[in-house]
């Protein structure tokens, strides 16, 4: 009893989906892993710690503006919060002060056991501070702009993480990191304001390359598995994308059918 | 005239937008009172709403369903359990019970977005990229879409095999990147217009030279200040 | 006593995005009331975050308060007015008196709007900074940028009518090749990504592995 | 001069932003009145409204909300003006969206519709409806089925301009006001259902899409964003918030194109000096 107009949906979902969790599983049984490039702005996420160590200035993160139970941007929140687990370990291991600023409450749970963690697998757990180290500013928009900036100035931050579903202030946030010298690392799935990022940051993660940089970076090999998964549904598309206008051109709709169907 | 109320109103927001447009020049106290001024105002704000969110979507169902015997109803008790549970998470003992919260919340952000962009983002863009190639332009999207496709494959050998493709995919996103940009200009002047015409009007825009003359005033003893320091 | 609570969490994150999953292509009506209960949960439950947020709030300025460091008065300030808000709110019963409107236009929807606006300036310092020529892909970047600029600002046309003609060529080709292989990837890499959390291999946004 | 020089390297984005400040405001303040040329796209809204003959219904989507309104209310008043100038030409107010019907009343109240004409016999509010686009099929379908009041509460059999409009055949044009998908609804249902022209106003990033279906003859005209708005008012000799703001918009762009070449330019001469 499937809705008409959906089918094709229903198949894509459960196509892709089988072809992912397939290579997760060989991938977590060590029989195939595969060799995943790595983005340049990944690289650079440690570097940009490390560089705020040397000029003893904090770090600053922010996973986004929207919330856990976003109807768009949940998988960039987190993806946000998986890149936020991999940048507390670095900074916590280089030294630096790592100051994490949230706007939706729903995120902030989850940041603060990220970072809390952190600090205690490095054996620092005393210089995690409560209410400090993951600060809470506003679940608007704007009032954590403000906040997020003001602090960005006074802090004089050297390195600045912006990840996650940023809406329109996101060039505020990165222009005010360019203003006051820090290296920036962004990423985000809105296609409306990844062109600021790549306008005023250093490095961006344009769209999927953040959703596959939380899993080239985490710990588990397992995870590269599913990125080759996406490889392979992207090259699925590629086919009918070009078998597809080949065959319009000749009047042949079949494709266009079945994915109306 | 204008009644006092109004008046007031529009000086408080007058200054506040000035107070706030300072960060332009430096951080500074004005700009700090407007920070923290929006912050308590649109926590307060949210905690008020969150209040009333939780009566109306929750405690009011569970009521109704007492009433009447709806087992829907009364299960809005566990959502609000699962509230109460977030706050587990400052106890180091009980900090998995948290992890039910998120875990809810998480699964319908996920399985809402993967919903919605599978049937809009993928198969409603690449029905959008079926068109026939009835000329060199539609050839050039073809071409274009494949390469900028091919730029998000990440496995080395595949990336490899597919030669100087996702090199050209990735001039055709610097492109759309640039040509987005560009776009949103001017939705974003249409709003500081409109802002500024909020400011031109009368009893209001005579703040306008007092914030410059105060910002002047600040970058001359600023500049005073770092030549004596220079000099001693 | 954990254990079981940490099964409970992956069976609820399996089960939830299944029901919603299948809600989407399935024409069943329990199957879509159960879908909307559990959207109104999640919203209950994040309604409920706040309340961990005011008390991060409270907890860092009341801090900076008692231990009057530099910026204390500043704190007082953000903590009276989050009370003055809260009072109102609660005691006039709904956000749309007029007393919370006035204090609403006064101080939300200016600060709100010339934060927003801002970005028209910060448009232009970034475009200063970052679209220098320096390799192929800023010169790529440049270009595109410029010809919109004409196309969307009718002093393009006035100077010749050839610029917004390029500009709104440049246009359709980037809507239709790097905005939508853009769209498609983020498509695909959120079901990836979902996936991974739905299984359980990620455990990171639950809150990190423990 | 070298003091200056050296505010510039280091203060350059003050220097900016005081620029921009400028370009701004001084056209605010002194309109220049530089040229607005007109568009395909806005020609064919304007030929539309100016053929309506009496008797003829207009509907109008008013979908504005705050998000949108910077863009979008500007074209919406302006369209308003031109039908309400029409003699004997009904209009119906209508939204899908809860802000709607406060948005649609201001507007009301900006041109003094209820001091020009009379309400009930000329134009009529009817509110919003929710339910997407099925309210929307609703409505084109058989409008009392779906509404038995008008945004006031009066009683639709009330008012005397209503008798004989029952469906989507009995409007003329629909000119839609919105900043989503939404903008589908009227074309499904109207246009594509009954044959009703359909028009749209919209904001910048929503154009590309319904370019595609007046390239195709299925909408009569686009109205595009803040400059659509600008060249409306210049048509229709109504200079309003819109053509105001363009002579700010037409510099602030030449601004931004000027830094662009120059940051080019210092880029240039450094390389060379380097070389």
């Amino acid at each position: 009893m499937l809705i008409a107009g959906k089918v094709s949906w229903a198949l894509m979902t459960l196509g892709f989906s089988l072809i992912m969790l397939a290579i997760l599983y060989l991938a977590s049984r060590k029989i195939y892993i595969p060799q995943i490039r790595e983005h340049p702005g990944v690289h650079a996420i440690s570097e940009a710690v490390g560089r705020a160590a040397e000029m003893g200035r904090p770090v600053s993160f922010s996973p986004g503006t929207s919330s856990l139970y976003d109807t768009k941007y949940a998988g960039d929140t987190a993806a946000a919060l998986t890149l936020l687990s991999y940048v507390a370990k670095e900074a916590v291991k280089s030294g630096s002060k790592l100051i994490v600023g949230i706007a939706p409450p729903t995120v902030l749970p989850v940041a603060q056991a990220i970072v809390r963690t952190a600090y205690s697998l490095e054996g620092k757990a005393e210089e995690y501070v409560e209410g400090d180290t993951v600060r809470f500013y506003s679940p608007d928009q704007w009032g954590f702009t403000s906040s997020y900036i003001g602090m960005m100035h006074r802090e004089r931050v050297a390195a600045n993480f912006l990840f996650g579903g940023h809406a329109a202030e996101a060039l505020i946030l990165a222009e005010t990191g360019a203003t006051v010298g820090a290296m920036q690392v962004a990423g985000s799935t809105n296609v409306y304001q990844l062109p600021m990022f790549v306008v005023a940051c250093d490095y961006t993660l344009i769209g999927e390359d953040q959703l596959a940089a939380a899993a080239y970076l985490s710990p588990d090999p397992a995870q590269k598995g599913t990125v080759f998964g996406q490889d392979i549904a992207k090259i699925i598309c590629v086919g009918l994308i070009v078998i597809g206008a080949l065959l319009s051109t000749a009047g042949i709709k079949i494709v266009y059918q079945l994915l109306a169907s | 005239m204008m009644d006092p109320a109004t008046m007031l109103s529009l000086l408080i927001s007058t200054t506040l937008i000035l107070a706030i447009y300072t960060i332009l020049y430096r951080e500074n106290p004005a700009f700090r009172i407007g920070e923290h001024l929006v912050v308590g105002a649109t926590v307060g704000h949210a905690v008020v709403l969150a209040v009333f969110q939780i009566r109306d979507l929750a405690w009011r169902k569970v009521e109704s369903g007492i009433a009447t015997g709806n087992i829907a109803g009364i299960a809005y008790i566990i959502p609000m359990l699962l509230g109460v549970f977030l706050y587990f998470q400052f106890a180091s003992k009980y900090r998995f019970l948290a992890r039910v919260s998120i875990a809810l919340m998480l699964a319908v952000g996920l399985a809402l977005s993967i919903r919605g962009l599978i049937f809009v983002n993928v198969i409603g863009q690449i029905q959008g990229a079926l068109a026939p190639l009835t000329g060199i332009d539609r050839i050039a999207y073809l071409i274009g879409v494949v390469c900028a496709l091919l730029y998000f494959v990440y496995e080395r050998r595949a990336s490899r095999a597919a030669g100087p493709l996702p090199k050209i995919g990735r001039y055709v996103l610097m492109l759309t990147m640039g040509a987005y940009f560009a776009n949103t200009i001017m939705g974003r002047l249409s709003i500081v217009i409109g802002t500024l015409t909020s400011l031109f009007v009368d009893p209001a825009w005579y703040l306008i030279p007092v914030a410059f003359l105060i910002i002047c005033a600040d970058a001359f003893i600023r500049r005073k200040g770092s030549k004596s320091e220079k000099a001693g | 006593m954990a254990g079981v609570w940490r099964r409970i969490a992956s069976a609820i994150l399996l089960i939830a995005s299944l029901v919603i999953l299948f809600d989407f292509a399935l024409r069943n009506p329990t199957l879509q009331s159960v879908a909307t209960d559990l959207n109104n949960w999640a919203v209950v439950v994040g309604a409920f975050a706040l309340g961990i947020g005011a008390y991060s709030l409270i907890l860092r300025h009341g801090r900076m308060i008692s231990k009057r460091s530099p910026l204390w008065p500043y704190s007082l300030l953000l903590l009276g007015t989050m009370l003055a808000f809260i009072v109102t709110g609660l005691a006039t019963g709904s956000i749309t008196s007029p007393q919370y409107n006035w204090i609403y236009t006064a101080i939300i929807m200016p600060i709100s709007s010339s934060l927003y606006g801002m970005n028209a300036f910060f448009i232009a310092s970034a475009s200063y900074r970052a679209f220098k020529a320096k390799s192929w892909e800023a010169l790529v970047l440049l270009v595109a940028a410029i010809f919109l600029m004409f196309k969307n600002a009718p002093i393009g046309g006035v100077i010749s009518p050839i610029l917004p003609q390029i500009g709104g060529i440049i246009w359709d080709f980037a809507a239709a090749t790097g905005m939508r292989a853009l769209l498609i990837g983020i498509g695909i890499g959120t079901l990836a990504l979902g996936l991974r959390v739905i299984v359980g291999q990620e455990k990171t946004p639950l809150g990190g592995a423990e | 001069m070298m003091a200056f020089r050296d505010i510039l390297r280091r203060n350059y984005k003050q220097v900016i932003y005081l620029a921009l400040f400028l370009s701004l405001a001084v056209p605010l303040i002194y309109p220049i009145g530089l040229p607005v040329p007109i568009q395909r796209t806005t020609m064919g809204v304007y030929n539309k409204i100016e053929g309506l003959k009496p008797g003829d219904v207009a509907v109008v989507g008013s979908n504005i909300g705050a998000a949108i309104y910077a863009e979008v209310y500007p074209q919406y008043i302006a369209i308003l003006e031109h039908l309400f100038r029409k003699d004997g030409v009904k209009v119906i107010l209508v939204g899908h969206g809860q802000e709607a019907p406060i948005w649609a009343e201001r507007a009301l109240g900006e041109i003094n519709a209820y001091g020009r004409k009379t309400y009930g016999v000329d134009f009529v509010h009817l509110g919003y409806i929710a339910g997407e686009e099925a309210a929307v099929a609703g409505l084109c379908r058989d409008i009392r089925a779906l509404l038995k009041v008008d945004y006031k509460g009066r009683a639709l059999a009330d008012l005397p301009m209503m008798k004989n409009i029952n469906t989507a055949k009995d409007f003329t044009i629909v000119l839609d006001f919105t900043a989503s998908a939404d903008s589908q609804y009227w074309l499904n249902q109207a246009y594509a259902a009954y044959g009703t022209a359909v028009g749209f106003g919209l904001t910048a990033i929503k154009v590309p899409d319904a370019y595609a279906y007046y390239t195709a003859g299925q909408i009569f005209g686009i109205l595009e964003s803040l400059s659509g708005a600008a060249q409306y008012e210049v048509l229709i000799r109504r200079p309003g918030m819109a053509a105001k703001g363009m002579d700010a918009q037409s510099l602030a762009h030449l601004l931004y194109v000027a830094l662009l070449v120059l940051c080019n330019a210092f880029f240039i001469r450094e390389w060379r000096g380097k070389k």
